[in-house]
């Protein structure tokens, strides 16, 4: 295991320029940042980024992409962060589905949708939790049962984000019953039309009091042959090759970059108190460090490498110092919290407070991950 | 309840207080309470049997009962999450206007927080009273009848019972959406029988040592039910075909809560404990300080044993975590009570310290 | 699982003060304070503290002791810690050996050893950890073999506190081959003289330079069957017990309070800069805290209760409360250590800073501890 | 070895180095060396190889080379623990030295720590200069043949080699046994050849960020290879049947450690490929707070890893964990760069943040 540092070239750094240039024009000086990919679901604002180039970048041009370098996408990713865009509609689509999409599925599935995806026009959800399956994803119970041109399937999905403004969802089930010693066979991906018969969404209020979370509720609902991602039987293997893809981005380190920005913004000037001082350069500084951690897993995925560990290490490191941040910054600032009122530190930092137990259970608990990261550094 | 029974028997107390809220204040309730962050019904049964008034005399029209009964009644409050203002009732509001002699209120009463900025003036002078003030996220204050405050007026400090119905509201609520108003007076002119003198070692820190106990109580009871979800959670759910809490990482999780919870309980029945009769500081603020951070490590915790279930809204342990994350920083937060402690630590000297924190006997 | 708040009596108030007068005329106001029950091994101490009546107290009277309770013995332990007195050499024989004799020795045993120890003059040592066996116990390989008249054992304890300065040791050793499935059965315990011929006492240097530690090498020693600690067979179950008493003691939270205090002195006054009050305030009120759980641990083995989760808790969150005083010490203090130079303060964190690794591992490590906390939560 | 090699080639200059220190530094060695703080057979060696001054250009007496290279021999020293100045050679002494023409000495080279109350003036002026000083803790300050530093005479800075055969030395260590000796020079005549004007850009600031950076790229070796031992004892240490790698908890340290090895690695290696040629306040007080506490928490974890072998002080991890709770304070601890970098960011407002957190341009 082995991070290198690397630096950005003046073609990636011209990218950042012009995704910051586009940035200033977008977004009016006083908005209220998004924390996090999660943030808000705004689908002017992704059609608006994907006309620039910046969403589809992973995806060819044959199928309306771009090819692009998985650095050029860290760069636009980082940006659009920590500015605090409106990237909640695309996000999944762009990251997840899209690159599964390539790996996975048929030629006309790619056909059907990686355009829209690219346009920023066509946003998925992911169908993995359950009720009674967190981490442990074997133990789904959503059924797909055989029928002629098809799959119905049976089950209810939950924590599934935006479902209720997406298009589509790409659903883990068991399509043969599980075998003793065998949990993980068996289990397959079908993307499933949100709107489709049998389809119930229903909201999960989160702590916050946001709706960006669902159930799903599948009754018998028909999909057909040529809807399954992948092979039948290899869901498993997909699903946790896709929770790879999660771990190591700069969504996974900059949710609650906002809120430094504007406790420094409350901050500024020469005269500030030294324990603020010392928050902000802390933070500050470890930005800098686990951004370079992050930074060097795009660079070696460009090279070719399979950087998984690596990738484990970033998501874990980087989600615990996203609540670390959140933490000192309540801490330093001495107020009582509320999402309405205040200065927009104070909003933020409520915020951060109420979603900020999400982010170490999101693509993988810290125990999961560190399981992974420990096995890979004993090899 | 007769104010005997507050005074002599505490566990009395505690059972019919958790009879009353585990009737009223399920977590249904508590959800279905959200818009407003106020029970009427559970008000009105707390009211009827006297609970607001526990620890002010019943000469001064309270239920009797000392302030460590008071803490025992809140820490009940804290596991339920009541949405009701039981802290700013006897513990601080009732406790000021009796001291000063004045009437205890019909309906709710609350108090201002203490925090930077509030002001309450007087003038006019004894019979033409008027008050002017300014008092930011006042807990329940537009919901309440009165607001127990400390003004001055003339170079002399009063205690007012100030009426609500004469303020301009501006809502603001917590993260658990309790009620946190914004009250402003101007020149409003005050009944008879509302303004009376403080007496003697009733001032600002007083009232901020007694608020900050009562948050103290509401976080341990919050953090013992806390402490419960979770042992339940994590003995029930399975993952991998074991309950997780056979898992040496939800075990580590497990044992921080109930350290932290057992840490803010002990807290603050020893503070409570060594009032005689008032809460003293190295108490007090040490209880605050512990309760604070044992709700911070404990909540981050039990979010992490509980996985995604714990962060829908309506699920109890996210009404208690809300409820904590509030609670830490009203009335004071523990970086502003250890810094307080330190200052007054330091300026005793080191030789000092031991006997400080090895005696049980609340000196302040 | 319940610990209730408890108040000392007028009585233990006043058994605190002599302890306190006492202390004050025994130890020099410039005195280097040790840091923990291992800090110092003093004889001359521990005989003149042992002749007020404050060793072996645990002891009954008919065997030379005082028969008082946990909480008296709690008060003396307490003040004697914060003082930093020099109680290394009576320690573990007060502490653990005492009561392990009281529990399952034989009344000549008893007769035997205790008034020695109650006199502050009989010390003891720890026969438990072996080369390849650390929190599994059972994994110990000192093999004792039966002989006329007694045992001949054979075998290397390591971790032996200062073995080259007490009397005995007490040998948890195999008496029995270990069987599958059963491996707790089969071990004994021994009470070994450190003096006996074939036992070879060898330093153990520790990080910050000192003797404390030591490897004891048993070559075929001979020990008499009226040297066999209660039952033969029952070795495990009589150690696990000890290390129960280990646990909740004001010793597993107050080893670093004397550099706390010169924290204070360093930082005394009206003009204390905010983050040294913030960390004088915070480690006080955590101080106080504790400490009523660790004494409400007392109070309930005086009324006769077993409270082994409350006291695994309390050894859990004491001994890393003292690493986090010593680390959050250092970073306030922003200077350089070394353990010969500066102030007492300085010099004393220095040690600290050396020593406070190992408080984690004795009497069970965090790990383990946790373990057994959690499964009494459960239940 | 060339300058050319040096400069170019940084993976043979850290595997000639790699291969002399595990030749003549091993664990063994450096428990010898501990008496002293000081092996003689390997400072000779890494001399006679050129390795001290590394990043001096050929032209002054060095061994060419950049401050990359002088960091990444500096995690070689770091990982073995060497007992000798090489932090204070070539990337701080020598640097100094050359930056004002001056010679480099014969025989080991040491810089001041720059403590607050360190002193250093000169009289006498130009052929006549005479130096009196007082210098804490200097590293090897009474084993070093010369110190290099800066000195005021007559309202201008100077760039000395003071001769510590005409200092007062009292000696003391740090908690690894380093020699950290204070220095004290009253009105003692220089030679010629060793007074010159100190540069512009040649200060006590830039000296003291060379000293950090200096310091986090020895935290930064040890720490990998503190990464390295745990991994390696725990998947060979068993208990209750298994490695001890397999239990969670161990796993969490060793997670941990792996992280703060590699953040460590990388603000290293980042603040120093950055230097064009000096290095950046952002980029070295960033890499030293994170190595600093990287430092702290990586010890702790391994040290609970490792159970009570690892504190044996002839263990290997025991020689790493010393050095590393000493480095971490030297040359300024985390706080202090915390302190430092926070008052900077703070000054240039909250829109200049991010930019200077991603830029990875070594803008200062």
């Amino acid at each position: 295991m082995q991070f290198s540092a690397t630096t950005l070239s003046p073609a990636e750094e011209k990218l950042r320029a012009e995704v910051r240039d586009f940035l200033a024009e977008q977004l009016p000086p006083d908005h209220r940042p998004a924390l996090g990919f999660a943030g808000r679901h705004d689908p002017a604002f992704s059609r608006t980024l994907a006309a620039r180039g910046w969403v589809g970048m992973a995806i060819p041009p044959e199928y309306g992409g771009h090819g692009r370098s998985a650095v050029d996408r860290f760069v636009v990713a980082e940006e659009l962060l920590a500015a605090g865009a409106p990237i909640g509609a695309h996000f999944v689509a762009d990251r997840q589905t899209g690159p599964a999409l390539l790996h996975y599925g048929t030629e006309e599935q790619r056909r059907r949708f990686l355009p829209g995806i690219a346009a920023g026009e066509v946003y998925f959800s992911l169908g993995m939790s359950e009720p009674d399956s967190g981490s442990d994803l074997a133990s789904v119970r959503t059924r797909a049962t055989k029928v002629d041109g098809g799959w119905t399937v049976t089950g209810t999905k939950v924590w599934t984000s935006e479902a209720h403004r997406n298009h589509w969802f790409a659903v883990l089930c068991r399509t043969s019953p599980m075998e003793e010693g065998r949990k993980h066979a068996g289990l397959s991906q079908l993307i499933v039309d949100l709107h489709a018969e049998g389809v119930t969404v229903s909201p999960i209020p989160f702590l916050d009091g946001s709706h960006h979370f669902n159930e799903v509720a599948l009754e018998d609902v028909f999909v057909p042959d040529d809807m399954v991602l992948g092979e039948i039987g290899s869901g498993w293997q997909q699903v946790t090759s896709e929770l790879a893809y999660e771990r190591s981005g700069p969504d996974r380190w900059l949710s609650t970059f906002p809120v430094l920005r504007e406790f420094v913004r409350e901050h500024a000037g020469p005269a500030v108190r030294d324990d603020a001082a010392a928050v902000i350069g802390r933070f500050a500084a470890r930005f800098w460090a686990i951004r370079q951690m992050s930074l060097s897993v795009a660079r070696a995925l460009d090279a070719g490498q399979a950087p998984a560990v690596e990738a484990a290490l970033v998501k874990e490191v980087g989600t615990r110092f996203e609540q670390d941040l959140v933490e000192a910054l309540r801490v330093a600032a001495e107020t009582e919290l509320d999402q309405g009122t205040g200065t927009l530190f104070q909003r933020l930092l409520a915020e951060a407070v109420l979603t900020s137990p999400k982010v170490t259970l999101q693509g993988g608990t810290t125990e999961i991950l560190r399981s992974v990261a420990a096995k890979g550094l004993g090899s | 309840m007769s104010a005997t029974d507050a005074g002599t028997d505490r566990a009395m107390l505690t059972e019919v207080a958790t009879g009353i809220l585990r009737d009223l204040c399920t977590p249904e309730d508590v959800v279905a309470a959200e818009a407003t962050g106020w029970s009427d019904r559970l008000w009105g049964a707390l009211e009827a049997s006297g609970f607001p008034y526990v620890s002010v005399p019943e000469a001064a029209g309270g239920s009797g009962g000392d302030v460590a009964d008071a803490c025992a009644l809140l820490a009940v409050a804290g596991r339920f999450a009541a949405p009701v203002p039981l802290a700013e009732a006897g513990l601080t509001g009732g406790w000021l206007l009796a001291s000063a002699g004045l009437e205890l209120p019909d309906g709710p009463l609350t108090v201002p927080a203490g925090r930077p900025g509030d002001v309450a003036a007087l003038s006019g002078g004894p019979g033409a009273w008027r008050l002017t003030g300014r008092l930011t996220r006042v807990p329940w204050g537009g919901r309440s009848t009165r607001v127990a405050l400390l003004a001055t007026g003339g170079g002399t400090s009063y205690v007012v019972s100030a009426p609500t119905a004469a303020a301009r509201v501006t809502p603001g609520r917590n993260l658990a959406a309790e009620p946190r108003d914004d009250l402003a007076w101007d020149d409003v002119p005050l009944a008879a029988g509302t303004v009376a003198p403080a007496p003697a070692g009733v001032d600002d820190l007083a009232l901020r040592l007694r608020g900050a106990l009562g948050r103290a109580a509401l976080i341990s009871g919050a953090l013992a039910r806390v402490a419960e979800l979770t042992v339940r959670y994590t003995g029930e759910r399975e993952q991998f075909g074991r309950p997780i809490a056979r898992f040496q990482a939800v075990q580590a999780h497990l044992v921080t809560i109930a350290e932290e919870a057992q840490l803010a309980g002990l807290a603050v029945q020893v503070a409570a404990g060594n009032a005689r009769p008032e809460p003293g500081f190295f108490d007090v603020a040490a209880a605050k300080a512990v309760t604070g951070e044992a709700a911070t490590v404990a909540a981050r915790a039990s979010h992490q044993a509980h996985g995604a279930i714990g962060m829908t809204k309506e699920y109890e342990l996210g009404q208690l975590t809300r409820r904590l994350w509030s609670w830490r920083d009203e009335f004071g937060s523990e970086r502003y009570w250890n810094r307080q402690l330190g200052r007054r630590l330091a300026a005793d000297g080191p030789d000092r310290l031991w006997p400080r924190i090895s005696t049980g006997l609340g000196e302040t």
